[in-house]
């Protein structure tokens, strides 16, 4: 499936990287409850409920400014919240940002955010390499950790790998940070608007590979492109000014009255773009 | 009103974009295609010289601009959207806007009030540091800071992105309302290909740096340009 | 303890002098993010200015009206020198400014002792500043009570600019994404040669000022540069306000560890409050929020 | 040619090798007693020079303040040296002159001489390892770091100065006559102290490099590069950024203990925040993010402000300023930069904004 | 001439001097603080030392050779004194090295000295407790400055002193001394303050001071603090007939900084003033004004260097030797008329017998003279003739 020039989504790789164990994560769920986070006397989240599930693609949408990155944000410790917000029965909140990524919990970022220094094979190798110790840590990188290798394959940045990730065009970063994500073995995945500024056929893919991804592992996407959604979301939560405004399949959350009030607008409208 | 002439440009010392050419006529709309990493906003920044421009000229309303800097062409009448929902962080979204404003006096702050009627999200959000917003408001004040200009020339790199569905439909109508009412000539970086080819006069196709593709826009013309993306 | 009205004085009057000689850092440090060692020596230079000054006007009480501006002018015209020959390439890399500028500051000092010759120069102390005011049998020294008023008078004059004018917000902008800047048409060369205008006269300012307390020599910057960029960094980056207080705190600890201790160890003892206090807040007193990776 | 050499993996090897001949065989022949032990205090800084290397270079982390630790290594030797002159229960001479003639608690356990080598790596390292992490959880970082790091070396110095009783003040510790029983106005031991620190130099830059081209080193890339964005892959990067500052500081004091025997002196004016900076110099000369770039370039700086000083003296200001400004406003690599041609992983340059938000993109 | 060693240079041994006496002429160093926080001092003492050495070339020399002066800069830094004097030793192979300033640059060049036995002359006033066979003092040690000023308070009637200094080995070790002298006389010391050196701001001390009320300050500050600390004693309204400040630092070079204004009228002790009467002081401050600017003034330090030179001389004459070791032998009696009068080597401890000053700033910046020990004083620099001073080393 990788062309000549290496830039596209390869999904057989991602098949190898993610196949190696199926049922591992069969019992992760991400359970959130009464979440609240509050930036001084504005309340950008509140009573947040939320459960997804393994094998469900989850969408969360919203107006911006409703509170989705912040929410993602209060989950992965960048910023204090309360309630409660617990993965494979672990409660996260309250903990430092490196012990939850360590419980397997992984994100990426709205404006992608990779280390511009070095380069992708080296953004890989860091990224898988959390639970290293000490002495692994001091040795040379000899071979490339076969992970490592799948990812570059997966992200279509195989040719890029002495590349240094500064360098990458906004799409091929967004596709590292989600590499990076897989080689990190993370459980639960947080992705902030992954495929913002990709073309249709890029969004295909990156589609298809978040669906294969999600139905081994915990995935809550952020996206605004309804497109996308449609195509692929199993299920939704809209969010409106830090609440949750609806919960369902997309077929339910598009009927909704709320929903098309504050966010989707006029259908008639829609239908011309 | 823009003109680029066999334009090479990139980083360091390697050519990111190569001998690429284009028009936008007054009161126009030419729109860019292309994959991720084609060198879009790379050419956007050797228009407005944020990059130099390594071969080629850049001609602005019949002048050659290829060795102003930035801030000239911007006065020239040229306003700049960039990619990323890039605002300056530790001013408030007033002052971001006012930043702006100031170097055109009451015109300026007639200006800013129309932006903001564009954008009612903004109004509340107002006093708040940019660096705070969320995303979408984040890329709705970049825009708002771009009219505030008054441009002639406005160039907008992937302007909708991240921005909620209604809000989007409400930016191009905008667009569309500006280019009536002013003869503002847009040059557009989009992936979203519906309103970049159907409003567009030319859309232009890029790949690896060179311009791969180039036809007339039109509602009709929306197939053609899938087909020349997915080449 | 009788001595507590004059030593909260003298807190508060070193502070002044602190304040003075950061509140250029605030600007160039905490605006622009230079890290400006040469700061000290471009005080150095309001001092000169101060002792050339007298020699040509004679009149010690006129020439401090004149330095004042004069040293301002000096210090400015240095600071546009340095800008636009070095800083101006480096905006992109702070902490190197931070050698850049060391050197310069060598340069700096060394070219003094060329000129001025390596012993102090006199600065006297006009007729109207001499001796001390009596306030209910508190005896507050003149020069101290004028510091203080430069030194309220420049903090007021830089929070105007900043807070309220259009060169404040674009100083601000160009900072904080200087692309951005241009591509909403800022000349950042223009308004960074502005901004770095100000900031380094006002160390020309904090040099004449400083003459009529202590040593006019090659060595005046040296004796400064530490403490001003502590107080800056105290006070949190970017923030006149926070630079005000810290400039007070720091004043006023110093003055009462050393009256209770030496004036060595109070020092000692000042660090190590800093230290401890960006434990507590690590981005200084005042701290600009941000969504980190947003 | 030369670039296989810095960048290849035997590379470094060769070079290793050359420098160690040239140091072992050559430098004893060639130069008088006088300049060999001039050479050996250079080796001393240069030891300074491939921990800021590591710290600043890699990690991003401008100390400003490696004299603090430069100080501790070598008041630890000094104390052993100056009780082991005074003999077994002896009490150093500036004690009976300016103090009270009793030695302090503090400085018994520097007369042996094993627990005194072992001092000077563990004082430092648990000081760096307390001030590290303290201040690099809370985030302290980029110019904040810099100027608290320089703010530790003043203080540093002035307690030192307050103290004369037991630190000897401004004077410092000085008028040794021997090195763990050897005599150190005898010529053969000079240069037994030569070859001590050449050794001892080599040796910190196998281990520099060993870091360098460990996943550690990328990691600490990573780290200076986007630390927030590490810690979502689960690293502390407190921890990445305490090691290596860890390491800087026992470079550091393992120079400044050698710097006593060879020098004969240490006093305050070599810790304080002018000698601090100074410490720099040669790493940016050098190169701050090469191996040897900082070794050989804090030598070259060395040599040069020795010889522009006698041939010139009171000149040596003016070069040095002109040094600093030159090399760093247009030279950001240093001389490496000039050798080595533009690589494919460009890990070197610039440092993360220190100011403490991010731009938005 | 006497050939002392053969002229092999940079020979191994560091102990065989390598001080080539075979040509026309003799090599010297200076080593002073050319660049630094020194310099503001030390540059004037290489300003009259390179006049005495140039006075004495045009006098014929020492032994009939030229002196050859090799300069180099200390750098305000002890360390690299102690390598300088080592290349000027084994490298220059200089007959005689003269400089250094603070304590810790005469310290840190002590072994280098011995060890290689070469000689320094050492030209600054300093705390004594302290002889080293291979250092001529030419500055006052305690006895012949710090004593004799405290005597003089004593004779005026003070009876409370409040102590001043820098944060270093001098003040700190002068406070002892007037510690001890103050118990035995019944002085009551009320305050003795530190600043760290370069301290700028004065207004605790001061108000220290002021609260105080001793009937004198005895001042022992270095450098720039003197004119942060004057000017604040003025400006608190503090005053020389109030309660007068008695200083052992403060030379007429520095007076230009602190301004006249702030210091008329205060005391000062030293050895020599450029107020002196006496023809060779007259000779003394017309060669250097002549050769560095009439606006230029002589000082006690400027004026110790000055002599060292030519007592070397005299040494040498007097052993027809350059040899250290035939220079001490000669060393006890030898007289040399300075412009602060007659001085004489003290053979026991290398230090010179001095006339002590006390001195009164006037309106014009000049020092004059107040009060007189008379003769010289023997040196004695562990203070072992005074019974009150038996605990101190
Ligand atoms: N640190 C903060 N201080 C104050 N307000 C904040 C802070 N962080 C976020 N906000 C506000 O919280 C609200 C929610 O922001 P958030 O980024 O979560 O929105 P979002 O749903 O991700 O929107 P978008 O779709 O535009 O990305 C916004 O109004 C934003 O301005
Ligand atoms: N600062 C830079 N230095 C070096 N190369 C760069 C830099 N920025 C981008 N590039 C390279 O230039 C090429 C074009 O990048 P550009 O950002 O212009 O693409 P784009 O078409 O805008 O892509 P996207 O749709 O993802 O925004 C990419 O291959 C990228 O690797
Ligand atoms: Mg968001
Ligand atoms: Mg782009």
């Amino acid at each position: 499936m990788s062309d000549a020039t290496g830039e596209e989504i390869d999904l057989a790789s991602a098949e190898a990287l993610l196949g190696t164990d199926t049922d591992r994560f069969r019992h992760d769920y991400l359970e959130i409850r009464g979440l609240r986070v509050a930036f001084g006397g504005f309340v950008a989240v509140r009573d947040v409920d939320l459960t997804v599930t393994q094998g469900d693609l989850h969408f969360l949408i919203g107006p911006n400014g409703a509170g989705k990155t912040t929410l993602i944000d209060a989950v992965t410790g960048l910023v204090s919240a309360t309630g409660s917000a617990r993965f494979g029965g672990t409660e996260l909140l309250g903990r430092g940002t490196h012990r939850i990524a360590r419980e397997g919990v992984g994100r990426t970022f709205q404006t992608a955010s990779v280390f511009e220094e070095l380069t992708v094979l080296q953004n890989l190798d860091i990224a898988a390499g959390a639970r290293r110790g000490p002495m692994a840590l001091l040795r040379r990188r000899r071979d490339t950790p076969e992970a490592v290798e799948q990812a570059l394959e997966m992200t279509g940045l195989a040719s890029h790998r002495h590349t240094a990730a500064g360098v990458l065009a906004h799409g091929q970063k967004q596709w590292l940070e989600i590499g990076m994500l897989l080689v990190q073995d993370a459980h639960l995945l947080l992705l902030d608007e992954p495929v913002a500024g990709m073309t249709h056929a890029e969004r295909e893919e990156t589609g298809e590979l978040l669906r294969r991804i999600g139905s081994q592992r915990v995935v809550v996407v952020v996206e605004h492109d309804m497109e996308f959604l449609r195509s692929f979301a199993d299920s939704v939560t809209v969010m409106h000014q830090g609440q949750v405004l609806a919960e369902g399949t997309v077929a339910e959350v598009q009927q909704d009255p709320a929903v098309v009030e504050v966010y989707l607008g006029d259908p008639a409208a829609e239908g011309k773009q | 009103m823009l003109e680029l002439t066999g334009v090479n440009t990139g980083y360091g010392r390697t050519d990111v974009v190569h001998d690429v050419s284009l028009t936008v006529t007054d009161g126009g709309l030419t729109s860019v295609l292309g994959h991720n990493g084609a060198g879009k906003t790379t050419l956007l920044r050797a228009v407005l010289g944020l990059l130099p421009v390594r071969r080629g000229t850049v001609q602005l309303a019949g002048t050659d601009v290829t060795n102003w800097p930035t801030h000239r062409r911007i006065r020239r009448g040229i306003a700049y959207v960039p990619q990323g929902q890039q605002s300056f962080g530790q001013l408030t979204a007033r002052e971001n806007l006012q930043v702006v404003a100031d170097a055109y006096g009451a015109a300026g702050r007639r200006r800013t009030d129309e932006a903001l009627d564009l954008f009612p999200v903004l109004g509340p959000l107002l006093s708040r540091q940019a660096g705070l917003l969320s995303g979408g408001q984040r890329q709705q004040l970049a825009i708002a800071r771009a009219l505030v200009t008054g441009p002639q020339l406005l160039l907008l790199d992937e302007p909708t992105e991240g921005i909620q569905p209604n809000v989007v439909r409400e930016i191009y109508a905008a667009i569309s309302a500006l280019r009536a009412d002013t003869d503002l000539s847009v040059l557009l970086v989009e992936q979203h290909i519906g309103y970049a080819v159907e409003h567009a006069e030319e859309y232009l196709v890029m790949a690896s740096g060179r311009l791969t593709h180039r036809a007339p826009g039109g509602a009709e013309a929306i197939d053609g340009a899938r087909g020349a993306m997915a080449l | 303890m009788d001595l507590l009205l004059p030593q909260l004085f003298a807190g508060l009057s070193l502070g002044s002098v602190l304040l003075l000689a950061a509140l250029g850092l605030a600007l160039t440090f905490g605006q622009m993010g230079v890290i400006n060692m040469a700061h000290g020596e471009f005080m150095m230079a309001g001092a000169y200015t101060a002792f050339v000054t007298q020699a040509l006007v004679g009149n010690a009480g006129v020439s401090l009206l004149v330095a004042l501006p004069a040293g301002f002018l000096v210090g400015g015209v240095l600071g546009l020198i340095l800008e636009a020959t070095l800083i101006r390439r480096m905006y992109h890399r702070p902490l190197d400014t931070l050698l850049v500028t060391w050197g310069v500051a060598l340069l700096l000092q060394q070219v003094a002792r060329d000129v001025f010759g390596a012993p102090n120069v006199d600065v006297s102390v006009p007729t109207w500043l001499t001796g001390a005011v009596s306030i209910g049998g508190l005896a507050l020294p003149k020069t101290r009570l004028f510091i203080l008023a430069i030194a309220i008078v420049c903090v007021l004059a830089l929070a105007v600019v900043l807070r309220s004018t259009s060169l404040g917000r674009r100083i601000r902008a160009v900072v904080q994404n200087r692309d951005l800047a241009e591509a909403s048409g800022i000349s950042s060369r223009a308004t960074d040669r502005t901004t770095f205008f100000i900031g380094s006269g006002l160390a020309g300012i904090a040099g004449v000022a400083v003459t009529l307390l202590g040593s006019t020599g090659p060595n005046l910057g040296m004796s400064y540069i530490v403490d001003a960029f502590l107080v800056v960094v105290v006070g949190g980056i970017g923030h006149i306000k926070g630079t005000v207080i810290a400039a007070a705190a720091l004043g006023l600890m110093q003055a009462f560890f050393e009256f209770s201790t030496t004036a060595s160890i109070a020092k000692v003892l000042v660090f190590v409050v800093i230290i401890a206090f960006l434990q507590v807040r690590p981005q200084g007193l005042l701290v600009t929020r941000t969504r980190s990776l947003a | 040619m030369i670039r296989t050499l810095t960048t290849g993996r035997t590379g470094p090897l060769i070079l290793l090798a050359i420098a160690a001949i040239l140091l072992f065989a050559v430098a004893p022949i060639a130069l008088s007693p006088f300049r060999l032990s001039l050479l050996a205090r250079f080796l001393c800084v240069a030891m300074v020079a491939v921990g800021i290397g590591l710290a600043w270079g890699r990690g991003g982390l401008l100390t400003l303040g490696q004299g603090l630790y430069f100080g501790l290594g070598a008041y630890v030797m000094a104390m052993h040296l100056k009780l082991a002159d005074a003999g077994p229960g002896g009490v150093p001479d500036f004690m009976t002159l300016y103090g009270t003639g009793e030695v302090p608690w503090w400085w018994e356990p520097m007369r042996s001489p094993v627990v005194t080598l072992v001092l000077i790596v563990l004082v430092p390292a648990t000081l760096a390892a307390a001030l590290g992490w303290a201040i690099f959880t809370r985030r302290v970082r980029g110019a904040y770091f810099a100027i608290l790091s320089q703010a530790l070396a003043a203080a540093f110095a002035i307690l030192l100065i307050g103290q004369q009783q037991t630190t000897g003040g401004t004077n410092g510790l000085n008028g040794f006559r021997a090195f763990f029983g050897y005599d150190l106005t005898d010529p053969v031991n000079q240069r037994m102290l030569f070859f001590i620190a050449a050794g001892v130099l080599l040796v910190m830059v196998v281990i520099a490099r060993q870091l360098m081209v460990s996943r550690f080193g990328e990691l600490l890339v990573a780290v200076r590069d986007a630390e927030d964005r590490v810690r979502f892959l689960g690293y502390d990067p407190a921890a990445v950024k305490t090691i290596v500052y860890v390491l800087a500081a026992v470079m550091a004091a393992v120079g400044g203990a050698l710097f006593v025997p060879i020098v004969g002196i240490i006093s305050p004016t070599d810790i304080g925040v002018v000698p601090s900076i100074g410490f720099l110099i040669g790493v940016a000369i050098g190169g701050r993010a090469t191996l040897l770039g900082p070794v050989l370039g804090s030598i070259a700086v060395s040599w040069a402000e020795t010889s522009v000083a006698e041939q010139f003296p009171s000149a040596w200001t003016y070069f040095q300023g002109a040094l600093f400004l030159g090399v760093i406003a247009f030279l950001p690599g240093g001389l490496a930069s000039i050798v080595r041609r533009r690589r494919a992983a460009p890990v070197t340059e610039p440092e993360p904004d220190p100011r403490p938000e991010g731009r938005t993109l | 001439g006497a050939q002392v060693a053969d002229a092999d240079s940079e020979s191994s041994s560091t102990s065989d001097s390598c001080v080539d006496t075979s040509g026309d002429t003799i090599a010297i160093g200076f080593l002073n603080s050319l660049s630094g926080t020194m310099a503001i001092s030390e540059q004037t003492v290489h300003d009259s030392l390179q006049l005495a050495a140039a006075e004495i070339n045009a006098d014929g020399g020492v032994l009939g050779h030229e002196l050859e002066i090799v300069t180099e800069d200390g750098q305000s830094d002890p360390a690299v004194f102690a390598e300088r004097a080592t290349k000027l030793i084994t490298s220059d192979c200089v007959a005689a090295v003269f400089g250094g300033w603070t304590s810790a640059s005469r310290q840190a060049m002590l072994p280098v000295f011995e060890s290689n036995d070469s000689l320094l002359f050492y030209p600054v006033q300093y705390e004594g407790l302290e002889a080293s066979p291979n250092i001529f003092y030419t500055g006052a040690t305690t006895n012949q400055q710090i004593v004799p000023a405290l005597d003089y308070m004593v004779e005026e009637g003070v009876e409370s002193l409040f102590l001043v200094g820098s944060d270093y080995v001098f003040p700190r070790t002068a406070n002892r001394i007037i510690n001890a002298y103050a118990e035995e006389h019944g002085i009551e010391i009320l305050g003795e303050e530190y600043a760290p050196l370069g301290h700028t701001d004065f207004s605790t001390i001061v108000n220290q001071v002021s609260a105080a009320g001793a009937d004198a300050v005895f001042n022992t500050l270095n450098g720039d603090s003197n004119v942060a600390f004057f000017r604040e004693y003025t400006n608190s309204g503090l005053s020389a007939e109030e309660m007068p400040v008695l200083s052992v630092s403060i030379a007429e070079e520095e007076i230009g900084g602190i301004g006249v204004e702030n210091v008329e009228g205060q005391l000062t002790a030293w050895n020599y003033y450029q107020t002196v009467d006496s023809p060779e002081n007259e000779a003394f401050v017309e060669a250097f004004q002549a050769e560095y600017g009439e606006d230029r003034v002589t000082s006690d330090p400027m004026e110790a260097a000055y002599t060292s030179l030519y007592l070397w001389r005299a040494m040498v004459e007097e052993a027809e030797s350059f040899a250290v070791e035939d220079i001490q032998a000669v060393a006890d009696g030898v007289t040399f008329d300075a412009p602060e009068g007659t001085v004489t080597v003290s053979g026991e401890n290398q230090h010179i017998w001095k006339t002590s000053l006390i001195g009164r700033i006037g309106p014009d910046g000049l020092i004059y003279t107040e009060w007189t020990s008379g003769e010289p004083i023997e040196p004695d620099p562990f203070l072992e003739g005074y019974d009150w001073a038996a605990d101190l080393s």
